[in-house]
């Protein structure tokens, strides 16, 4: 994608923008950090955009959206959900970011390739639809989709929802996901063995913070759990019970507003699959409200900010269950 | 684990000032015959019960949450109601997706007129948490010692 | 039970005195009925109401103050509240000594002393001042520059009325900030008051109060030709273990709670300003 | 010298936990790591590092100090401390190993904290030597060799032996007791390490270049530009110092049950935006202060303190685990960049 780091430096230097959210190079292939440019040596410097720069850069522009002039920005399709749904939520003013939509066939991450058993990474080239990685311990290839992010296993859109200027193909959303498989899985188990598979995972949680400090959805200028006259702000997961009230909690405020951008696992230094969570609460809008994807558009209301006189009653969570379990 | 035989659930029912809790009063002054293990917490319309307030409750040693509230339709802040509908609806759907019984949380719209409605849901919920013993799934096991 | 610098001892609080509208001093002893424990002049204890919180506070008695500790405190937080809604006799957790204290026996000897305060900061001075009355014969000349909003905003002013305006040797120069009916001292602020007094520059300056005062009675006394290495002050910043190892209170690499609170103006001038 | 084949090694671990707890790393289902208790269905981890250090053996997340039973009467104090009972840490890698040195300066030193204190005297740590270091191990630039690490008891494991060294008294009586233990050929285990050495000289990492920080670099590095570039994309999390070995920051909190107050310590980040907020003031108002603390401890302020030693000992997690990918070693070059 070398027409990304080109746009970059054509958007600065012709006035478009004031300044480039983009990608800083790292030390090596798998590790750039998100960054803004305001210059366009900067830019020749240090920008990059390669297939493991995966972060989802619109919730920086909340910070961003209080400093002068405009911000241009470059956004994955799954990236424009939630950018969307910030704009929705007044976090963000349209007008000062420039969005240049980037077609995206998923991104890759170190995080994959370690879980492939790939030790000693050194470097990596494109082949096609494989990953040649030229490791300490020898050579080896990895087919693109193994080396895949969490979040981009499921892509439930290729479609960039706004932009100012796209770089490739628009998409369209993908019918075929399946991206509610593991949930289904999940609710098709006995009641026993869900909570026997959530305690294993939750347990794990060692409350840093970072599904919630990455989360767009999560944009409280302070959050409940922050709150120290909440009662609930206890830094550690001191008890089972604190982990299970923090996800539920956390996963229930963003309900109906989270579009789904899977930044939570990818960020879990524990890898608990906390979208599985968020993909429970999506599935049920779903069934129980009509299809609503967040961040889809810029004015239908979230199903928890809405409601319609015949919604059903709480109790069908027995009925589906009873028929479930 | 050993069920002790005289072991009763502790009860928290969520009631809406406008109705459910005038609802409690009535069935009381009718003498109508509820478990004493039920308390009542008054909430000023069935949406205020933040989710939390249903963790906390089983945190601090309930069995069993029930939220009582005006009838769809008949709320004092005309749609208060129908927002909790559908947040006790998810919250409600996502424990049960955690594993946690089903049966330890209720909805049920009472109006302040159905002392008898509120005597007979408060006894049934008694007894369908009775029946399933204790809270260990959302316990805090800190809150036991 | 076995001991733990963390684990704290109880305490009760056998005395409260209402020294301003937002100040009570509290003083704490032992179940035993005997003093906590001893300490230096400048150093502080951790107060803890269970379920309430823990903080830091300084030590306002004189280490030659036998049966007790002191400590005057300003409401201004959760721990602070509760405690000025406290009783006498009722029981608090306390931990301490922490943090280095002033240098009273060494550097201080024999020196003429300039205390500069403002507020509630002279409630680390306190301990320093009367221990410096009650040893009176090893130091100097002893000035005592204290100001505040009004005439009720000072701390101990029974005391100063009372036992340190009437000492020889011992100069006392009151302010407060404005004018009001029943007072007729001096009025401005503290800075300015130093400047005005004009105090001899081998003098050793011990000063605490709002960082604004203090930055501008540094000013005022490096205009005056003080040298950095004679001024002291103490600090505070959060702190949870006291003990220098929960890791918040540093500045630079050196902890607040261990290495100070007092430090010099010289040693200040060589960490860096994140305070 | 002691060895023992590694077929065998549910026999060795079998003895050791029959003696007292053992703590290995093992696999968890979803492919990380972490040191827990052994059990006859355990399987000792091979890859290089558990994903949480092993600092949690000594300095658990969380920990309760005492409790406090409040009455009307007054206030009880309440022993609410674990029992720590002798456990045995095996498969700890050469950068955990120093770490117990750094957060030993730490705790032990006065007043010693009795938690901690308790729990290093309790334990035998059996170090492993690293077969196939990562390209985000830098080590070797803090003076670590994970070619024989340090511990009570080093070994080392090739495709058919675990080689077993006691270092210390410890370590001796752990290996006196294991009499399934059989005599060791030292030129094997020698081999190994070798062949480690081999590796760390093609670490990409290997010149990590120090000089430019360390003891009395407050001046120097404090009020460096760099520091608002570094800091500008982090969230503000705290994972990359729970993850730390070496990070050692805690809290003290309560949580009141109702008919008592427990109050616990547990893990705390500088990170995190309320680590020094006062009702006076914050003194490290944005992320840039807070960003910049973490690193000058670990640069600057540890090494000022304990004699140049820094407390960081290249395990490389922060390298993988935080969210947008900052790290210590691009803060160190970073910072080397503008010193030249």
């Amino acid at each position: 994608m070398q027409g990304v780091k080109q746009k970059a430096l054509e958007l600065l230097t012709g006035g478009k923008a004031d300044r480039v959210l983009g990608w800083r190079r790292g030390e090596t292939f798998y590790d750039p950090t998100p960054g803004v440019f305001a210059s366009a040596e900067e830019v020749e410097r240090d920008f990059v955009f390669d297939a493991f720069c995966g972060a989802n850069l619109s919730k920086y522009l909340i910070a961003l959206d209080r400093a002068e002039g405009v911000t241009a920005v470059f956004l994955k399709p799954c990236d424009s959900y939630s950018l969307v749904q910030l704009i929705k939520e007044h976090r963000i003013h349209r007008e000062k970011v420039y969005i240049v939509g980037v077609a995206c066939e998923g991104m890759c991450g170190y995080d994959a390739l370690m879980k492939a058993g790939i030790e000693g990474v050194l470097s990596f080239e494109e082949e096609g639809d494989a990953l040649k990685v030229h490791t300490l311990y020898g050579d080896t290839v990895i087919a693109r989709k193994d080396a895949l992010l969490s979040k981009c296993e499921h892509c439930k859109s290729k479609r960039i929802v706004t932009y100012d200027e796209l770089l490739g193909e628009q998409g369209d959303e993908v019918a075929d996901s399946g991206r509610f498989d593991e949930v289904a899985r999940l609710e098709k188990m006995t009641p026993e063995d869900r909570f026997a598979f959530w305690q294993n995972e939750l347990s794990r949680c060692i409350r840093c913070n970072a599904c919630r400090n990455v989360c767009p959805a999560c944009s409280c200028e302070k959050c409940v759990f922050d709150n120290p006259d909440s009662g609930i702000r206890n830094k550690a997961a001191a008890d089972s019970f604190e982990e299970n009230m923090f996800h539920i909690i956390r996963a229930f405020h963003v309900a109906s507003r989270c579009t789904d951008c899977g930044e939570c696992t990818r960020v879990c230094p524990q890898r608990i699959p906390l979208h599985l969570l968020n993909r429970k609460f999506i599935k049920d809008i779903n069934e129980l409200y009509g299809e609503y994807q967040a961040g889809a558009d810029f004015d239908t209301r979230p199903a928890l900010l809405n409601f319609q006189t015949g919604d059903c009653e709480p109790s069908i969570v027995h009925v589906r269950g009873g028929e479930r379990a | 684990m050993s069920v002790k035989t005289d072991w009763k659930p502790t009860i928290v029912a969520f009631c809406c000032n406008w109705c459910s809790y005038a609802g409690a009063d009535l069935s009381g002054t009718n003498r109508l015959q509820y478990p004493a293990n039920v308390k009542i917490i008054r909430i000023p319309c069935s949406c205020r019960l933040n989710p939390m307030f249903v963790l906390r409750a089983f945190q601090r040693g309930a069995d069993g949450v029930i939220l009582c509230g005006c009838h769809p339709g008949d709320c004092h802040y005309t749609t208060g109601n129908y927002y909790a509908r559908r947040r006790m609806t998810l919250l409600f759907s996502m424990l049960d997706y955690l594993g946690i019984e089903r049966d330890r949380t209720r909805v049920e719209w009472v109006s302040a007129a159905e002392g008898a409605k509120f005597a007979a849901t408060m006894n049934e919920f008694v007894a369908t948490v009775t029946a399933l013993g204790e809270n260990r799934r959302l316990e805090d096991l800190r809150c036991k010692a | 039970m076995r001991r733990d610098p963390l684990i704290p001892m109880i305490g009760v609080v056998s005395h409260i005195r209402v020294d301003t509208p937002d100040v009570k001093t509290f003083r704490v002893i032992g179940l035993d009925g005997k003093k906590p424990f001893e300490h230096i002049p400048g150093q502080c204890a951790m107060l803890s109401v269970p379920g309430v919180g823990e903080a830091l506070f300084s030590i306002t008695s004189s280490p030659t103050e036998e049966a007790y500790l002191e400590f005057s405190i300003k409401k201004c937080g959760c721990v602070t509240d509760w405690l000025h809604a406290m009783t006498p006799g009722q029981q608090v957790t306390i931990r301490g000594p922490y943090g280095n204290g002033f240098p009273v026996d060494t550097e201080f000897a024999g020196k003429d002393l300039l205390f500069v305060a403002g507020g509630i900061g002279l409630a680390p001075l306190h301990s320093v001042i009367n221990y410096c009355r009650h040893y009176r014969d090893r130091y100097g000349r002893i000035d005592i520059v204290y100001g505040a909003r009004s005439k009720e905003d000072l701390v101990d002013y029974e005391e100063i009325l009372n036992e340190w305006l009437s000492e020889d040797g011992i100069n006392v120069h009151l302010t407060i900030d404005r004018e009001q009916p029943d007072w007729d001292g001096h009025v401005g602020f503290v800075p300015n008051y130093v400047k005005e007094l004009s105090p001899d520059t081998g003098m050793t300056v011990v000063m605490c109060g709002p960082p604004v005062m203090i930055k501008f009675t540094l000013g005022g006394l490096m205009e005056l030709g003080f040298p950095r290495d004679g001024i002291y002050t103490t600090l505070e910043l959060r702190m949870k273990c006291a003990l220098g190892k929960c890791g918040r209170c540093n500045i630079g690499s050196k902890y607040v709670c261990k290495d100070g609170p007092v430090f010099r103006f010289d040693q200040l001038d060589e960490l860096p300003d994140e305070y | 010298m002691k060895q023992i084949a590694l077929n065998r090694l549910d026999e060795l671990f079998a003895a050791i936990s029959a003696r007292q707890t053992l703590l290995i790393p093992q696999q968890l289902e979803n492919g990380d790591a972490e040191f827990r208790p052994w059990s006859a269905e355990a399987k000792l981890y091979t890859g290089l590092k558990t994903s949480r250090s092993a600092k949690d053996a000594f300095f658990p997340q969380v920990e309760n100090l005492v409790g406090f039973k409040v009455s009307e009467q007054g206030i009880e104090l309440m022993d609410t401390r674990d029992e720590v009972q002798p456990f045995t840490l095996f498969g700890v890698r050469g950068c955990d190993a120093r770490s117990f040195d750094i957060l030993d300066r730490v705790f032990l030193a006065e007043p010693v904290d009795t938690f901690y204190a308790d729990r290093r005297a309790a334990a035998t740590v059996v170090t492993l030597a690293c077969n196939r270091p990562e390209t985000t191990c830098f080590c070797q630039s803090f003076g670590i060799d994970p070619s024989r690490p340090a511990g009570d008891v080093t070994c080392w494991m090739d495709a058919e032996n675990l080689y077993w060294q006691p270092n210390t008294d410890k370590g001796r009586a752990l290996t006196e007791a294991l009499s399934l233990l059989e005599e060791g050929e030292e030129a094997r285990a020698k081999r190994v390490e070798e062949d480690i050495q081999a590796v760390l000289k093609r670490l990409p990492l290997k010149d990590l270049s120090l000089d430019h920080v360390g003891a009395g670099k407050t001046k120097a590095l404090f009020d460096r530009p760099e520091w608002a570039e570094l800091s500008e994309a982090c969230l503000g999390c705290g994972a990359c110092t729970f993850v730390c070995p070496t990070c050692q920051c805690y809290d003290i909190e309560e949580f009141k049950s109702g008919g008592s107050v427990r109050r616990f310590r547990c893990w705390d980040s500088c990170m995190y935006s309320d680590f020094t907020l006062m009702s006076a003031g914050q003194p490290r108002p944005t992320q840039t202060e807070r960003f910049r603390q973490r690193f000058m401890h670990k640069l600057v302020y540890y090494p000022d303190n304990q004699d140049g030693l820094f407390s960081c000992v290249g395990c490389g997690r922060c390298l993988v685990k935080c969210p947008i990918h900052m790290n210590i070693v691009k803060v160190i070059n970073a910072l080397k960049e503008g010193t030249a």
